[in-house]
């Protein structure tokens, strides 16, 4: 097991720069997630660290060693690859114990190995079967297991679950985080999905276009986004953003509306463009603001109300059930402890 | 779709017609192997069956019987006053080691040069794809000269060296059938998905094991239909063994030689050219389903 | 050679005969099997469990090995040459593939191995002439056509020289006199110097449909006109049977339209070029033989326009023409046992136009006559890495012995005056197959009718090109509006604008 | 370097270019090949065309206008250019046609179809010069089956020689040629229909098209590439065709059947006139060259 720590990683696509100095410390035993729009970098980031890519410029330590020329099968590193990257020739067993063969371990050791991994991502009835006689759960675990039979420091995962249909998504998710608390193996996992990210990671690293925008733990990403982008990304729905001027103790919206913000709020001054940013959640029946209501969408637990204010739609859920119908105006009232106001010019929070 | 029993009806008797159509001259040819030669020259109608079946022309190209004992002590002009060395059974050997030698080197340049071109990035990529696509542009007519030249240089005719002269068709061969090999392959290539690679990299393997225990393995079906088609390229290839060789005999160019200054010797001319089409047909029965999915060269995927 | 030893091999040879003439009957047996059913298979088993293995040419071979002479003579200069191979290139003529059987003999004696490379006609000039440009030596003896001896002839040792010069390795009873000198002339030499030496003689004679002229009354045609007359008329009385007055040899574009076409400009008193070494196929006599030839055409089975000699051929073997003037090698072939046709065609001496220039009259040492002859000789390449094996095998292939039994093999027409008199092909003058009946009206052609195309280095590519395209776009209507004139224009300005180009 | 380069595995005493990480061992062999046996003859093709050849001395004088000048000035030469770019547009329609057609009827799964498309590939394996001597045989105006077909069925009057007739000798060739490699052209259709997603039909179905605006609308368009990258192919092919030509017709009647390559050979067997016959050939790799590149551009295949 050991730590991983980028330095400064700057990576080049001919003239086009695509990581801009990334630096990040993933502590030994964590489970990390870089997580981001598709384009963002964060799989280039992940299989920089695997050794599939070379890096442009800056340091990746693995346990401490500096590892930048070191070949993949040198890094004591394991990958489990979104399309599971299975060897279609090959069964069950002599896909999860390859690596071993390729390493010239004693029969008994594979044996051994390959069984207890089989064991735990419950592939025993299946260790004869070839790729394509597998579902894709199957398919994935037989990935996981491969990884799993090196005993590696650090796990690299590449959006794993993406082809999956959704109950099984979950399922995967759980056991995941399973094997990662059973192994407390370093791991390093990249996906787009937000709540994948918020359910499973210690520690969740949020990228836009090679630069990293925010890290954290989960909630701490999720209650006190650093700027527009992690406010936007994460959480669904997302957060309701509205442009504005601080005025008197309130934003005012474009169509004049008045959305309060919590007494005596010194992180803008009056005039100031900003952008007001309060969750679904956070809203409740009241009076503050009215929206104009255009749908409304009960999901059991919830009611999601979407409405105009304005220009700019806001939604807000609810945990209490009203009757209300398309084209009513309904009264918002914010949790003032909650509202996050971000500078309009640079997205940055205030 | 579903069609009607009479639509399908319909179709099944088109498709076995079209498919007879096609048979018909091989049918023909294959016919016309076992026919006396008056069956074939009839000036007044066309000979269907109706004609003294004889084997002579496979005992002569294929069983070593004598031409001139037929022509002579059995008074048979089977077309032709002369008599000659038609007992082709050499020239089905060269034609197979010819065959086998160059597709063997072909797939072997080729597969090694298909898995870099569809792993690797490097300048110059797309350059060195047309260049390989080029070499099929060249009219074989006019490498003749030069390497018959080149040939007899360096002491590689058949003439000079019987071995080497077999190296050297088997070279050119590779040559021409490079470029279609490695299209085929690399789009089979193509199909595996670089994860697959890279997963082998991370267990271990090195760019050699990763391309020879996993990539290698995955697309044998491919590799099979590549070297079929090499195989039949190179057995049916003609100008260029006709004039690189003098005593390499591959079958067309041995066919070529019952074109006599008396007139074609039809019989051992079919008899010949149906045997020949045997080993072909074997092989591409045997890999068809990757020769089919192969012949679109990865224009399939986006 | 004794008269004993002549005896005592046409005896063997009468033997041979007998045996072949139980397997006939053999045949017929499984040929009548065959026909009540149990045919094929029977045929069958009868066919593979008596395979006989090529063991080289019969007739007796061991009597009629070569005389003890030239076998002593062998044996004595080939030690310096054990082991060597030698090569050389050939159309798939028969005397060709006879010596290519009988070669094992040689090699018996000699230790010295032949390798014969057979290809059709035209990619054994491409050979050739690729071998000479490169100087490669790639093969050691040339079979060169008649119509290429110029192109070549400064690629080869004279064989008169050679003979002269290396007494030691000098046949005996080489005899060069027994070569009809006629043939010599129209064949090997250029300039004074003998290319190689005459190898084979194919020959223009008129061979005819005895029952079909007898059924029509007509007689066998001596002139040009008669021959004109009968062809038409039997293509009129006989259009219902699908047969034809005659049958041509003219594929657009091949050598064999050439041959035809010469033929007919002489037989008008034409040249092919005149003495002031201008194209003369486009004089008056050049035309008007081009228009008989486009008579002909008409009276003939149309794939005329798609046949070389082969279609020719055919032609005859499937009773579909009753007179050709063509190669007199068509011959033993109809004769077979197998044919159609056997004992049916004769052979005379070829029709004659009412005159012929003289080889005066001509440019390039042509010469006119009523027989175009397509013979060829084996030349010995300067090139050749092994010259004197190479001699020994030529001058062992052109003896007397090893010549007439090439035409044995065969039945086609000797080189040496003396194999026409030798008493085994004069047994064969009956109707059957490899049948010799045919030779005395050859060798009286050859001595009194004998024509020669022009020797000059180009020829080979106008006879190969110019020529035969140019009469193709003319026959088959392509161009020219059946104008015989302009055809022959087009060809002159071609063939003049070269030989000029070239400096002849 | 770039997308899936690996840094490289630590082995001091190897330059990098020489590790299986770079494309150099890769690319080699097959480098090599190519330029032993295919630009060194390439070069010395060029050479030799700039060679003025003396057809009574054989001497070969340096002149480099002179045979490049008499390819421009030269009739047959345009001749054969038409020829050949007819023989490629015919072949290629019927052979694409015809493919698809059969493509479309063979493209079954029930029992016997795929004996069928099986015994459809048994042209494929017979050398073209033997295909050749085949049609040769059987569409000889006397004796040969197919002609005599015709003849039966009303097209040609009796005897008619296809092969020696300036209006139909093409035609003949192109018989042989189709036959061929119309079942390279089926493989091919057969791969792509094979491949082709059901849903579109299906949608196409339920909105009331039919099999026929289905084929135009839909397996046309998606088959697009195949049939692209089957033309360059074939089309390549096409315009080096030799074997037909040279052994049904000899180029002939006159020169009806005269492509490019087939007038280089004549020049080469016949008149033995190796720079013009190499001129020739170039001037046909150039041909080659400059179609396929303006195809690749045109219908943008991507090898």
């Amino acid at each position: 097991m050991a730590s991983v720590t980028l330095r400064n990683i700057r990576k080049n696509y001919g003239a086009v720069e695509v990581i801009h100095g990334v630096n990040l410390d993933i502590p030994d035993g964590s489970f990390v997630v870089l997580l981001g729009p598709s384009g963002c970098g964060k799989s280039t980031l992940l299989r920089s660290i695997a050794g599939l890519e070379t890096i442009t410029s800056g340091d990746i330590e693995i346990g401490g060693r500096r590892v930048n020329d070191e070949h993949p099968k040198d890094r004591d590193i394991a990958m489990v690859f979104q399309n599971y990257a299975l060897y279609a020739h090959m069964n069950v067993k002599d896909n999860m114990s390859f690596s071993l063969k390729l390493a010239k371990r004693p029969q008994s050791e594979i044996d051994e190995k390959t069984s207890w991994a089989a064991k735990i991502l419950n592939l025993e009835p299946y260790m004869a079967r070839f790729p394509r006689e597998l579902s894709g759960g199957q398919r994935q675990r037989v990935a996981m297991g491969r990884a799993i039979v090196r005993n590696p420091s650090v796990f690299l995962f590449d959006e794993p679950l993406s082809n999956l249909d959704a109950k099984l998504r979950v399922q995967m998710r759980t056991e995941i985080k399973e094997l990662h608390e059973r192994l407390k193996t370093t791991t390093v996992y990249v996906t787009h999905d937000q709540i994948e990210a918020m359910t499973m990671a210690d520690k969740i690293v949020i990228l836009r276009d090679g630069i990293i925008e925010q890290e954290g733990t989960p909630l701490d990403v999720y209650d006190h986004p650093a700027n527009l982008f992690v406010a936007s990304f994460i959480g669904s729905p997302a957060m309701n953003l509205i442009k504005g001027t601080v005025s008197k103790g309130a934003v005012v919206a474009a169509n004049g509306a008045r959305l309060p913000l919590p007494p005596k709020d010194s992180r803008a001054r009056d005039g100031q463009h900003v952008v007001y940013g309060i969750r679904p959640e956070d809203l409740e029946l009241g009076k503050g603001f009215d929206i104009k209501l255009s749908v409304t969408e009960p999901t059991g637990p919830e009611l999601h109300l979407y409405g105009d204010l304005g220009e700019e739609e806001v939604c807000a859920v609810l945990r209490s059930r009203a009757e209300l119908k398309r084209g009513e105006m309904v009264g918002l009232a914010p949790r003032l402890d909650r509202v996050h106001l971000f500078d309009a010019d640079t997205g940055k929070v205030l | 779709m579903e069609l009607s029993r009479r639509w399908q009806l319909l179709r099944d008797v088109a498709a076995v017609l079209v498919t007879g159509i096609f048979m018909f001259p091989i049918f023909w040819w294959a016919l016309t192997s076992i026919k006396p030669i008056s069956a074939v020259f009839d000036k007044d109608r066309v000979v269907w069956f109706d004609f003294v079946p004889t084997l002579i022309n496979y005992g002569v190209t294929l069983f070593g019987m004598s031409r001139s004992q037929l022509a002579i002590d059995d008074g048979l002009g089977m077309g032709v006053a002369g008599s000659s060395s038609y007992d082709s059974r050499q020239s089905i050997l060269d034609s197979i080691i010819i065959s086998v030698g160059s597709t063997a080197i072909t797939m072997v340049v080729a597969v090694l040069a298909a898995y870099a071109l569809s792993r690797m990035r490097f300048n110059g990529r797309d350059s060195f794809l047309n260049w390989v696509l080029g070499q099929r542009f060249m009219p074989p007519i006019a490498i003749l000269v030069p390497m018959v030249t080149i040939y007899a240089g360096l002491g590689m005719r058949d003439n000079q060296n019987l071995v080497l002269g077999y190296v050297g068709i088997i070279l050119i061969y590779a040559l021409m059938n490079l470029p279609i090999a490695l299209l085929l392959l690399k789009s089979f290539f193509d199909d595996v998905p670089q994860d697959v690679d890279q997963a082998a990299m991370i267990d271990g393997a090195t760019r050699w094991q990763s391309f020879s225990k996993v990539v290698l393995p995955m697309v044998k079906g491919g590799v099979a239909a590549a070297a079929v088609l090499c195989f039949i390229f190179a057995w049916t290839e003609f100008l260029l063994s006709l004039f690189l060789t003098t005593q390499i005999r591959a079958i067309p160019v041995k066919i070529q030689t019952f074109v006599t200054s008396t007139g074609n010797e039809w019989g051992f001319i079919t008899a010949l050219g149906t045997a020949a089409i045997i080993p072909s047909f074997i092989f591409i029965l045997l890999v068809q389903r990757h020769l089919v999915r192969g012949l679109t060269l990865g224009s399939l995927k986006e | 050679m004794s008269f004993r030893d002549y005896d005592k091999k046409t005896f063997i040879a009468d033997a041979a005969r007998d045996f072949a003439a139980r397997r006939i009957s053999k045949r017929d047996f499984l040929k009548k099997t065959a026909m009540a059913g149990v045919g094929f298979s029977a045929f069958n088993l009868g066919l593979l469990g008596n395979v006989r293995r090529d063991r080289g040419l019969t007739l007796g071979e061991e009597a009629m090995a070569q005389d003890a002479e030239v076998n002593k003579w062998l044996k004595d200069v080939s030690g310096p040459f054990k082991g060597t191979k030698i090569r050389y290139t050939s159309e798939a003529t028969p005397p060709t593939v006879v010596l290519d059987k009988l070669k094992g003999e040689f090699t018996e004696a000699t230790g010295i191995e032949v390798e014969i490379e057979i290809v059709p006609l035209e990619q054994v000039l491409a050979k050739a002439t690729q071998d000479v440009q490169g100087q490669l030596g790639s093969y050691d003896i040339y079979y060169l056509d008649q119509s290429w001896v110029a192109t070549f002839s400064q690629d080869t040792v004279d064989p008169i020289q050679y003979y002269k010069d290396k007494p030691d390795l000098a046949m005996p009873g080489m005899d060069w006199d027994d070569f009809s000198k006629p043939l010599v002339d129209g064949l090997a030499v250029y300039e004074g110097k003998w290319v190689g030496i005459p190898f084979d003689i194919p020959i223009m004679t008129t061979m005819y449909r005895k029952d079909i002229l007898e059924k029509h009354k007509i007689a066998p045609p001596n002139t040009v006109e008669e021959f004109t007359a009968a062809v038409k008329m039997i293509t009129e009385a006989e259009k219902a049977n699908g047969m034809y007055g005659t049958g041509l040899q003219a594929k657009s574009g091949h050598y064999s339209l050439n041959c035809d076409w010469t033929q007919v400009v002489w037989n008008e008193g034409g040249t092919i070029f005149g003495a002031d070494k201008k194209f003369a196929g486009n004089n008056e006599a050049g035309v008007r033989g081009l228009q008989v030839y486009q008579e002909w055409l008409k009276n003939s089975p149309p794939e005329s326009t798609n046949s070389t000699w082969d279609g020719q051929w055919q032609m005859g073997a499937s009773g579909q023409v009753a007179l050709i003037n063509s190669w007199d090698e068509f011959f033993p072939g109809w004769d077979a046992d197998d044919s159609k046709v056997k004992g049916l065609w004769e052979c005379k001496r070829p029709i004659r136009g009412p005159k012929y220039a003289t080889p005066a009259d001509a440019g390039f040492g042509e010469i006119p006559g009523a027989a175009h002859q397509g013979g060829s000789i084996l030349g010995l390449s300067k090139y050749s890495k092994n010259l004197d094996a190479a001699w020994i095998f030529m001058q062992w292939a052109c003896s007397k012995d090893i010549m007439t039994r090439c035409t044995l093999g065969g039945g086609f027409a000797p080189m040496r005056i003396s194999s026409f008199a030798d008493p085994r092909v004069k047994a064969k003058e009956v109707v059957g197959p490899g049948t010799t009946r045919h030779l005395p009206v050859v060798l009286e052609t050859i001595n009194n009718d004998m024509a020669s195309e022009p020797d000059m280095p180009l020829w080979a590519g106008f006879s190969n090109n110019e020529i035969p395209v140019n009469l193709g776009k003319l026959l088959t209507g392509q161009d020219f509006g059946g104008d015989a004139k302009k055809c022959m224009d087009t060809i002159a300005s071609a063939i003049d604008a070269a030989v000029a180009e070239a400096g002849l | 370097m770039g997308v899936g380069q690996a840094p490289v595995v630590k082995r001091p005493w190897l330059p990098r270019w020489l590790t299986s990480e770079h494309p150099f061992p890769w690319l080699f062999p097959a480098a090599a090949l190519m330029v032993v046996f295919g630009l060194y003859p390439l070069y010395k093709a060029v050479e030799t065309s700039l060679y003025k050849k003396n057809a009574a001395t054989r001497k070969l004088v340096w002149d480099p206008d002179f045979n490049w000048t008499k390819v421009l000035f030269d009739e047959r030469v345009w001749n054969a250019l038409f020829n050949t770019l007819m023989y490629t547009g015919i072949a290629l329609f019927f052979q694409l046609v015809l493919g698809m057609l059969i493509a479309l009827l063979l493209d079954s799964d029930r029992k016997g179809y795929g004996l069928l498309r099986a015994m459809m590939t048994l042209p494929l394996v017979i050398p073209p010069s033997v295909t050749a001597m085949m049609f040769l045989l059987m569409l000889n105006g006397s004796f040969g089956v197919l002609a005599r077909g015709l003849v039966a069925m009303g097209f040609i009057p009796p005897g008619f020689p296809i092969l020696g007739d300036s209006s139909t000798a093409m035609a003949g060739v192109l018989l042989a040629e189709i036959w061929q490699w119309t079942p390279f052209m089926v493989l091919i259709m057969l791969a792509g229909l094979r491949s082709l997603p059901k849903e579109p039909f299906e949608a196409a179905a339920i909105d009331g098209a039919t099999p026929v605006q289905a084929f135009f609308r839909l397996t046309l368009p998606m088959m697009s590439k195949v049939i692209a990258i089957a033309v360059l192919i074939r089309g390549i092919d096409l315009m080096r065709a030799f074997d037909y030509v040279k052994v049904m017709t000899d180029s002939g009647p006159g020169t009806a059947t005269e492509t490019m390559t087939s007038y280089a050979g004549r020049i080469y067997f016949g008149n033995a006139d190796f720079p013009y016959a190499s001129t020739i050939s170039l001037l046909t790799l150039i041909l080659v060259i400059v179609t396929s590149t303006l195809f690749m551009r045109i219908f943008k295949v991507k090898l």
